[in-house]
């Protein structure tokens, strides 16, 4: 065990210290007349997590015989056995990745909220602060106040600089969410306190028993018990993904958001319901979740299908967005669903490349409206002579929405589609049916605005993308394309997570698993990691194999 | 002894006449008084069971509860007062600005 | 229970159903001070003597010459406008009776199951004379006595506060002579 | 002595606050009238805190253990926040007389403290009408204005009215013990039908102390009608009592465990939650929507005793819960005392953020915390210790709804930061927000942040309590 | 050998960095932007000679990973490439051909201000077009499948501000991408039954041994179902002749010579998959049967010069695929080769037409061009012969090749239909030699109808169509013997008849042009009014085949529209009703209910006291 430092922590109190420090005084409007500075400032923050985030795992990254798993455990409220642990995993590592460069873009993209000063960087940074906590959360009540948390600054600004039905949007955002995670929250309550029972029961001292390790040690829950708390997380994360029949608040909340902080909320907090799919439900319910596998992959195919059919007619562009993301996700839905290692793979894969396609499409989308001052198709067309930069990026990332291969998406959804056929053909056809329709909606969004005769509107501002926006944008199609040609390095940081995810506990409700389960819980109460009271951080590059003996002996 | 509980038994159906008094009346003063009616009831209940139990506790009670009936009028009747003067009525169906 | 207590009892009944039922505020406070006079006979019937005398006289003497002389005070006539709605009295009397129904049965069970010796026996020690509760009073109930004080003082001090204005420049109101009342 | 020595916060407060009848013209202005019941009850803080444990039965209608010293604390304390907090808009609510008002507050918490200490029901009676006598008086504080006189009305005849079946729930509990003592439950059996009808009658005119639906109505109109500063105080101080009473009444004489104290209560708690969340759906009035948020966080409060019978760590949860309701409504009804004296609706917190930054942000802190959002996690402790307990004592269904209901109240708790956060063309000046408001205000916000952040520690202390509080 | 490999790398690489320099220094140097293209598709031709000389001479094969592509745990996927002979055939006539039309496109986009947007996207569709032909595994076929859509879809919509012209590319984009799935479904199949993709693995017994038999027909069908969106065949053929809404020498060299015969190629990488099940081969044959004869028949009555050529290459696509359902892949391979050279010849003859009568495409308002064009003319006349059929062009040993392998077809299912297909195959020919001649006749014969001043191309235009058209003449002979044994290794052996050689031989194979031919002279130079007889009896038939059969009609009503209609029932219905609607609906129950309790509040003392009397007693009664 090797003490990692900085601690992981670092990452998640970084953006936000960094958020406090932007509403300083010294980011007054006086002083910094466009606000340059203060997205100086909040740039610097961003890649100075970027960087702590590096080198956190870079031990765990750069041996190519061992996989990435960094741990950090404070105890935070004992008497409830609510710890504050961290783990950064091949999983979490690429969606606080994720975070780092979305954040990056949108702070970066100079085009924001005209009325907003050194708050929309706050907000984004504290965003950001608590998605990457989101991601990196193990115990479960840190992660449901994470949760929760990182609804705030999205909350936040599109009261303040939201479109004309912002406050319903929000409202309608704010209630979805709630409603949905209150279930979550009282699944939670009821693992930990079966957690803290069994724990004392095991060992005869009050241990942590929100943990994710701990929880999925215990002896199984009873099948039924397990159907019910796993509906109740499934329905809180299924709507935040969001998937099919909750996805009510997802077009109101795009459309009347500022755009920067649609692209925020598209790419990083649906990213947060499938990480908590993965990470959560799958080890926790797994006899449950055999028993719902083929209903949420039914949801993850409908909704593919579902969402590009309605994207199809849609003729506001930011409507379009959101429909289209409601199909993408439903690949990651089907993915997860299919509990494959492959499609998993591909499920986390495709999140991170829906992430940054979806946040450029927004924020190229969204300068588009702010500029022609409309925001529906019929009143756009013919802007590729005008905007040849901004065309030849949409372009880019159209490619990207419809899986062009080299592109990210195809590297996802082509890992979903052959990992899910196994198990769901029938749903892995339909949701290739949602391939066509994909095509379909984005090539005519793009042939909306983009083709046909020029037309004469005046602009409202600025023209084509230029100088730093520049930047942003070659970042995220390289990204995006670099992923689509080299995948490979991603995903094995990715798989060995994953695997360890799905194996811990073998979907089969067999007895073997059960006894294996407790044995792992025994041996789990031993590591002195789990009691220890002061700050620890532990970092495990551990060899391949032996990770992969780890688990099976476990 | 059945003659005690006869006692309790008028101290209810007293209690009971004073809080449907309460939710007949309108005018605030004879409210009040329904509701002194109604400590009255608790009172002849607390020495009937004082006799019953033959010890004194029942009977100081009432004697504290006489004391805070007192008060209680003293404070009312100048709560009604403030009122009347505001609104020139004690009717509780004039105050109703509060309301919803 | 002789006649006596038994007729007293009846009054006290009644004078309440008066209160409740009758519509001149004066009236219905009259029928309060029988009623009061009526429970200070039973008091007494029940041995409490203390408490019969105190009775008539905070009760009947103190508080009701208060609520009469507000009365008298805002000059009040019987309650106006149109009357309460059947269907209230209807549901209040409803009400009323379902709470006596539930309320009496369990009174009565628990002590007719109680051993009617024990209960004469403390009959015999259950005087309310002066002396003993003024023992009660000054020694077990000491400190409640105490903080009855408090009790009393925020009477007074509310009362004072309630009725003095600031704005005495307000013209005197028709119904009558309020500002001043301190 | 060591009996009489317990009296020594009651009699603080009660013989101390007689220097406001006293002290005449030297106590006229409100900074040394509001300096004055600061360390009077900065005093009776410290007796308290220096407080022995007395026997049960040897003490004069008192008893002291830790569970009551905390409570009493707590109520202490939330009074003295609540007077610092709008001691200085007291001018602008034209309140009528300033060393009376004072004098009135102080009994006020004074009796809360008697409830609290009270170790049988004829003090418990004391106590309750010593805190409701005071405070019928001071909502009619504004004596020229309607609305406080109207709602004095309605409180003090409503008041009156439970408290009635308050007494007479305490008559049965003598008829059925032959003692007015509160732990006398050794006499007679708990199941006794005639002890129902006791704790039934006793919890009657307690819920209406507390606000517990359907005892709820005087709450919003009261709330609305009273000044704001009685409001902040009545608010806590008055919950936080007669929570207590409950507490201490369920712990020492009826027990959790009867199908007839924890049926009523489930009632009481459910219809609370529900009835003061829909109805606060519909307010445009802050203050009135506050009311009925303070029935349902009741409703929460509840959920403690309910479960209480098989979870003995529930009523920690409850006054864990109390605490931090206490942060959040003081500081929420302070910010609409700072902000002006007739700021009531919602419209009034527009602009907020422009016109006092700092108001904006406690005001939002306050808000999530109610609605239990973070990052003013102390809501969202409360109801993780609330529904884990009902959780854990098998309680589904109240868990679920409670849940259900916490879910719904963001409908509109979000509201209010959403009013802080717009604009509206006449926003007025910037606030000038006086130093006591801003310490008050401030202090609750680091509470609701640090209880909820850090909560370790308070859990040990309020476990302790509630230990202390269940002993029979 | 590693030179060989260093080769092949590239042979990608080349087009595709091509592509970038040409639109890096183009937009600077647009004149340049031609020839930097034109210069690295012969780059990339000269590589491609080198490597088939290679394995001409020592392997038989080259491979060259340019990386592990999605590779993770167990699961390996690298990016390789794999030239064997069935490549280099491909290559040589992509780069070939290739080098050749961006030649010609030098002169025919000249004054095109986009011209490096053009180039750019030619040579990205050279390098895609590539990475197709020589991906090792499906995935890295399909990289180049897509990316060959792409390049399609957006020269199609080269000139995007006319938006009918970019719908025609997005409809290609869409066509293709619904045989798509058909691709993804068969990858799925295989992979999760052989446990690998690679296309030379794929074919080998042990392999197909592991596939179960309905899954190894559906794999068959489904691949073939791919070949039928980007080889426009039934039914996915109807972007094809939209397609040519992109300029000339992309219709040249992507919907004729090369990118749709990307499903020629899929079809012989996979022989073994398709042949698991012998339904798939006749299922093949009969839809490339109808496909030609439909496509044969529409193209007889286009107007538009470039919309017969579609036409035609579908209908020979159609041959293609009867070539492959007989199971004789040498002989596909030979037909898309000289398919390639008459066919290409053929657009860059028209596109000469189009760009000297300044951009007009209707045969109605040309004729008599071969006096102002005679190049053109003479290249056309040339390809027409060639595509007729006759001998000794090289249509006319394609073609009497796949006459032959229908002959040897040993398929249980088709066997019984053999005279059938026999004749619908002959009846096509005649078609084609007729519509061919037709179209031949109404353009260079005859006297101008046109407004414009015709003038012949320039000399960078003509030389390719000339290369083009000497091929055209000379390519058949040149390989009738060689080509389709040639390719065998990679492909099934194909048994050649050396069928009626000499010059009788080559009269009666030529029968069916000489047929098709004379019929179009008849008809439309000798006795034109004849026309006019035939169209008033005929008229159903001539509405039908003008109509396209109404397929188009057809999938508008029947698909578009009902998607359409769907959508628009599911956004507002369903979705605004149901889903969003129905958290509207809660709160509005809810705030009512809200309201309700808000009422009961009504301010009065004796209401609140009279609800809290009531409450007690409901207490009382069911606790006590």
């Amino acid at each position: 065990m090797v003490a990692a430092w900085p601690p992981l922590s670092s990452v998640i109190i970084v953006p936000a210290l960094v958020a406090l420090l932007a509403m300083g005084p010294w980011f007054a409007r006086e002083r910094d007349t466009n606000g340059r500075l203060c997205r100086i400032w909040a740039l610097l923050g961003c890649l100075t997590t970027l960087v702590l985030l590096m080198s956190i795992a870079g031990a765990g990254l750069s041996n190519p015989q061992s996989f990435l798993r960094v741990e950090e455990s404070l105890p935070w409220i004992p008497s409830w056995g609510v710890s504050f642990h961290l783990t950064l995993d091949g999983i979490s590592f690429v969606f606080a990745l994720l975070t780092c460069v979305i954040t990056f873009a949108v702070i970066g993209w100079s085009s924001k909220p005209a009325a907003a000063g050194p708050a929309w960087y706050a907000l984004l940074l504290l965003g950001q602060s608590a998605v990457t906590g989101a991601f990196l959360a193990t115990d479960l009540v840190l992660f449901y106040v994470l949760y929760e948390l990182m609804l705030i600054p999205v909350l936040v600004a599109m009261v303040l600089w939201g479109g004309v039905r912002r406050m319903q949007a929000a409202l309608k955002f704010l209630l979805y969410t709630m409603f949905g995670s209150v279930f979550m929250f009282i699944a939670i309550l009821y693992l930990g306190w079966q957690g803290v029972q069994t724990m004392q029961q095991h060992s005869g001292m009050s241990s942590f028993g929100f943990e994710i390790a701990t929880l999925s040690s215990m002896p199984r829950l009873a099948l039924n018990e397990q159907i019910l708390l796993c509906l109740c997380f499934l329905v809180a994360f299924g709507v935040k993904i969001p998937a099919v029949p909750l996805h009510g608040w997802l077009a109101d909340t795009y459309r009347e958001a500022p755009y920067g902080m649609a692209a925020f909320t598209a790419a990083l907090l649906g990213k947060v319901g499938l990480y908590g799919v993965i990470r959560f439900v799958v080890p926790l319910f797994p006899d449950a979740l055999a028993v719902f596998g083929p209903y949420i992959a039914a949801v993850g195919a409908v909704g593919v299908v579902y969402g590009g059919v309605i994207a199809l007619t849609q003729r506001e562009i930011r409507s379009l967005l959101a429909y289209s993301s409601l199909s993408h996700l439903g690949f990651c839905i089907l993915g997860i669903a299919a509990m494959s290692q492959m499609s998993v793979t591909g499920a986390v894969f495709q999140a991170v490349s829906h992430g940054l396609v979806t946040a450029a499409l927004f924020l190229l989308f969204g300068t588009i409206i702010e500029r022609e001052g409309a925001s529906d198709f019929e009143s756009l067309g013919g802007l590729a002579a005008k905007l040849p930069v901004t065309a030849f990026f949409l372009m880019i990332f159209s490619l990207a929405a419809v899986a062009l291969p080299l592109t990210s998406s195809f590297v996802g959804e082509f890992l979903i589609l052959m990992g899910s056929w196994t198990n769901y053909p029938q749903w892995t056809v339909v949701a290739m049916a949602g391939v066509v329709v994909g095509a379909v909606y984005t090539l005519t969004a793009y042939l909306k605005t983009m083709f046909g005769p020029a037309s004469d509107t005046v602009p409202l501002r600025r023209s084509d993308i230029s100088g730093g926006d520049l930047v942003v944008m070659s970042a995220l199609a390289l990204a995006v394309v670099g992923l689509g040609l080299i995948p490979s390095r991603v995903l094995s940081v990715v798989e060995p997570a994953v695997t360890l995810q799905i194996e811990t506990r073998g979907p089969s409700g067999s007895a073997k698993g059960s006894q294996a389960g407790q044995r792992r819980g025994v041996e789990d109460d031993a590591q002195p990691s789990l009691s220890s009271v002061a700050a620890q951080t532990v970092s495990m590059p551990v060899n391949r194999d032996a990770a992969m003996e780890y688990v099976l002996d476990h | 002894m059945s003659s005690v509980l006869t006692y309790v038994g008028l101290s209810m159906v007293l209690f009971v006449i004073g809080a449907v008094g309460v939710c007949l009346r309108r005018n605030a003063i004879v409210v009040f008084m329904c509701i002194e009616m109604m400590l009255n009831a608790v009172n002849l209940a607390f020495v009937a069971f004082s006799k019953l139990h033959g010890n004194l506790d029942g009977q100081v009670a009432v004697f504290f509860v006489m004391v805070i009936a007192a008060a209680e009028s003293a404070i009312g009747l100048a709560i009604i007062l403030s009122v009347f003067r505001n609104i020139e009525s004690v009717e509780t169906t004039d105050a109703g600005q509060l309301k919803w | 229970m002789n006649v006596i207590s038994f007729l007293i009892g009846m009054t006290a009944v009644v004078s309440g159903i008066c209160v409740v039922g009758l519509r001149n505020p004066l009236f219905s406070a009259f029928a309060l001070v029988v009623n009061l006079l009526a429970v200070a006979g039973l008091y007494a019937s029940l041995d409490a003597h203390f408490l019969a005398v105190s009775q008539v006289v905070v009760y009947a003497g103190a508080i009701m010459v208060l609520v009469l002389f507000v009365l008298m005070l805002l000059n009040l006539k019987s309650e106006s406008g149109r009357r309460l709605g059947f269907v209230r009295c209807a549901t209040a009397l409803v009400v009323g009776c379902m709470v006596v129904m539930s309320a009496l049965p369990p009174i009565l069970a628990h002590f007719s199951g109680m051993s009617s010796s024990t209960v004469s026996d403390n009959m015999m020690s259950s005087v309310g004379t002066v002396q003993a509760i003024g023992r009660e009073l000054y020694t077990k109930y000491v400190a409640q006595f105490e903080l009855a004080s408090l009790v009393l003082l925020i009477g007074i001090v509310g009362a004072v506060m309630l009725a003095k204005r600031k704005n005495v420049e307000l013209a005197p109101r028709p119904g009558g002579l309020v500002g001043g009342s301190k | 002595m060591n009996a009489i020595a317990s009296f020594a916060p009651i009699l603080v407060l009660s013989v101390g606050s007689l220097g406001y009848l006293l002290g005449g013209r030297a106590i006229e202005n409100v900074r040394a009238s509001a300096l004055f019941a600061v360390s009077l009850i900065a005093i009776a803080v410290w007796c308290t805190l220096g407080l022995s444990d007395t026997a049960a039965a040897a003490g004069f209608g008192i008893v002291v253990n830790s569970g009551t010293r905390i409570l009493a604390v707590v109520t202490c304390i939330a009074g003295l926040v609540s007077i610092v907090a709008t001691s200085g808009s007291l001018e602008g609510e034209k309140v009528a007389m300033l060393s009376e008002y004072y004098y009135l507050m102080l009994t006020s918490l004074c009796g809360a403290l008697i409830m609290v200490f009270a170790a049988d029901f004829l003090t418990l009676f004391i106590g309750v009408e010593v805190a409701s006598l005071a405070l019928y008086c001071l909502c009619a504080a504004r004596v020229d204005e309607r609305r406080s006189s109207e709602a004095s009305m309605k409180y003090f005849l409503l008041g009156c009215f439970s408290s009635g079946f308050l007494l007479y729930g305490i008559a049965l509990w003598y008829g059925a013990t032959g003692s007015l003592a509160l732990s006398a439950g050794g006499t007679v059996a708990v199941n006794a039908p005639i002890v129902a009808l006791s704790f039934l009658m006793i919890l009657v005119g307690v819920a209406f102390k507390i606000g517990l639906a359907p005892f709820h109505f005087w709450v919003p109109d009261v709330y609305q009608g009273a000044p704001t500063s009685v409001t902040t105080f009545m608010s806590c101080v008055v919950k936080v009592a007669a929570v207590a009473t409950l507490v201490r009444v369920l712990a020492s004489s009826f027990g959790f465990t009867e199908l007839w104290t924890v049926g009523p209560l489930w009632i009481l708690s459910v219809l609370a939650m529900t009835v003061g969340n829909l109805a606060a759906l519909q307010q445009r009035s802050i203050k009135r929507m506050l009311a009925y948020s303070s029935v349902a966080q009741a409703g929460y409060m509840m959920i403690g005793l309910v479960v209480a019978g098989s979870a003995a760590e529930a009523i920690g949860a409850t006054l864990y819960y109390v605490i931090v309701y206490c942060a959040m409504t003081i500081g929420a009804f302070a910010v609409l005392s700072a902000i002006g004296p007739d700021a009531d609706s919602i419209d009034d917190l527009k602009g907020l953020g422009k016109r006092s930054p700092f108001l904006a942000v406690c005001m939002t802190l306050f808000f999530l915390a109610l609605a239990g959002l973070p990052p003013s996690l102390a809501g969202l402790m409360g109801k993780v210790y609330l529904f884990s307990s009902a959780l854990s004592a098998e309680f589904f269904g109240l868990a679920i709804i409670a849940a259900l209901n916490s879910a719904l109240a963001c409908a509109y708790y979000f509201r209010v930061p959403v009013a802080i956060l717009s604009t509206r063309d006449d926003i007025g000046e910037p606030l000038r927000v006086p130093v006591q408001a801003t310490l008050a205000i401030g202090l609750c916000a680091v509470a609701v942040v640090v209880f909820g952040a850090l909560p370790e520690n308070l859990l040990v202390i309020v476990r302790d309590a509630a230990q202390s509080l269940v002993v029979r | 050998m590693q030179s060989s490999q260093g080769l092949l790398t590239l042979l990608v690489l080349i087009p595709a960095l091509g592509s970038a320099l040409t639109y890096g220094i183009g937009r600077r140097l647009p004149a340049l932007s031609g020839f930097i293209a034109t210069l690295a598709v012969v780059a990339a031709f000269g590589c491609t000679v080198s490597l088939w000389r290679g394995i001409g001479v020592g392997a038989e094969s080259v491979t060259v990973s340019l990386g592990s592509w999605l590779s993770f745990g167990s699961f390996s996927l690298p990016l390789e490439l794999y030239f064997d002979r069935l490549s280099a055939v491909m290559c040589l006539v992509i780069t070939g051909i290739g080098s050749l039309i961006h030649l010609y496109a030098t002169g025919y986009m000249a004054h095109d201000p986009s011209r490096p947007r053009f180039f750019a996207y030619l040579n990205l569709f050279v390098a895609a077009m590539l990475i197709l032909v020589l991906g090792k595994s499906l995935p890295v076929v399909f990289i180049g499948w897509e990316g060959v859509g792409l390049c399609s879809y957006l020269l199609i919509g080269f000139w995007y501000s006319n938006r009918d012209y970019a719908s025609a590319g997005r409809k290609a984009f869409v066509m293709n991408r619904i045989g798509d799935v058909g691709f993804l479904v068969a990858m799925a199949i295989l992979l999760q039954y052989c446990g690998t993709l690679d296309v030379v693995n794929l074919n080998t017994p042990q392999m197909l041994a592991k596939l179960p038999a309905d899954m190894g027909l559906i794999a068959g069908l489904m691949l073939f179902f791919a070949a039928t969106g980007k080889s426009a065949q039934l039914p996915l053929f109807t972007w094809l002749p939209d397609a040519m809404a992109g300029p000339t020498p992309v219709s040249a060299l992507i919907h004729a010579a090369t990118m749709v015969t990307a499903g020629i190629y899929l079809m012989g990488r996979m022989h073994g998959v398709l042949e698991f099940d012998p339904a798939v081969p006749a299922t093949i044959m009969w839809v490339a049967l109808a496909t030609a004869a439909l496509a044969a028949t529409v193209a007889l009555v286009q107007n538009d010069i470039k919309k017969v050529l579609a036409y035609s290459t579908v209908s020979q696509l159609g041959f293609m695929f009867v070539a492959v359902g007989a199971g004789c892949y040498g002989v596909a391979l030979f037909h898309v080769v000289t398919h390639a050279f008459f066919k290409a010849c053929l657009f860059l003859s028209a596109g000469s037409v189009i760009h000297g009568c300044h951009h007009e495409q209707d045969m109605q308002r040309m004729g008599g061009l071969a006096a102002k064009m005679p190049l053109t003319c003479v290249s056309y006349g040339v390809a027409t012969l060639a595509i007729a059929g006759i001998a000794p062009f090289a249509g006319y040993f394609s073609k009497h090749a796949i006459f032959e392998s229908i002959h040897e077809i040993s398929n249980p299912y088709l066997t019984a239909q053999l005279p059938l297909i026999g004749f619908i195959a002959t009846s096509v020919a005649v078609c084609t030699a007729l519509y061919m001649g037709r179209s031949f006749i109404l353009t260079f014969l005859g006297s101008y109808r046109g407004s414009e001043h015709p003038h012949e191309a320039p000399l960078v235009m003509t030389a390719p169509v000339f290369v083009l058209a000497a091929l055209s003449v000379v390519g058949g002979l040149l390989l009738h013997h060689s080509l389709p044994t040639y390719v065998t290794g990679p492909l099934p052996p194909t048994a050649l008849h050396e069928a009626a050689p000499g010059i009788l031989g080559y009269l009666i194979g030529s029968v069916p042009g000489i047929v098709g031919i004379g019929l179009a002279v008849w008809l439309y130079l000798i006795a034109p009014s004849l026309t006019k007889t035939i169209r008033k009896f005929a008229w159903p038939f001539e509405k039908l085949f003008s109509g396209k059969y109404f397929i188009d009609e057809l999938y508008d009503r029947a698909i578009i529209a009902p998607v359409a209609a769907i959508s628009r029932i599911v956004s507002r219905t369903i979705n605004q009703t149901v889903v969003e609607g129905s958290g509207g609906a809660i709160g509005v129950v809810t705030s009512a209910v809200g309201e309700l309790t808000c009422r009961v509040t009504t301010g009065q003392v004796a209401t609140y006291v009279l609800i809290m009397f009531g409450a007690i007693a409901v207490l009382l009664r069911l606790f006590v």
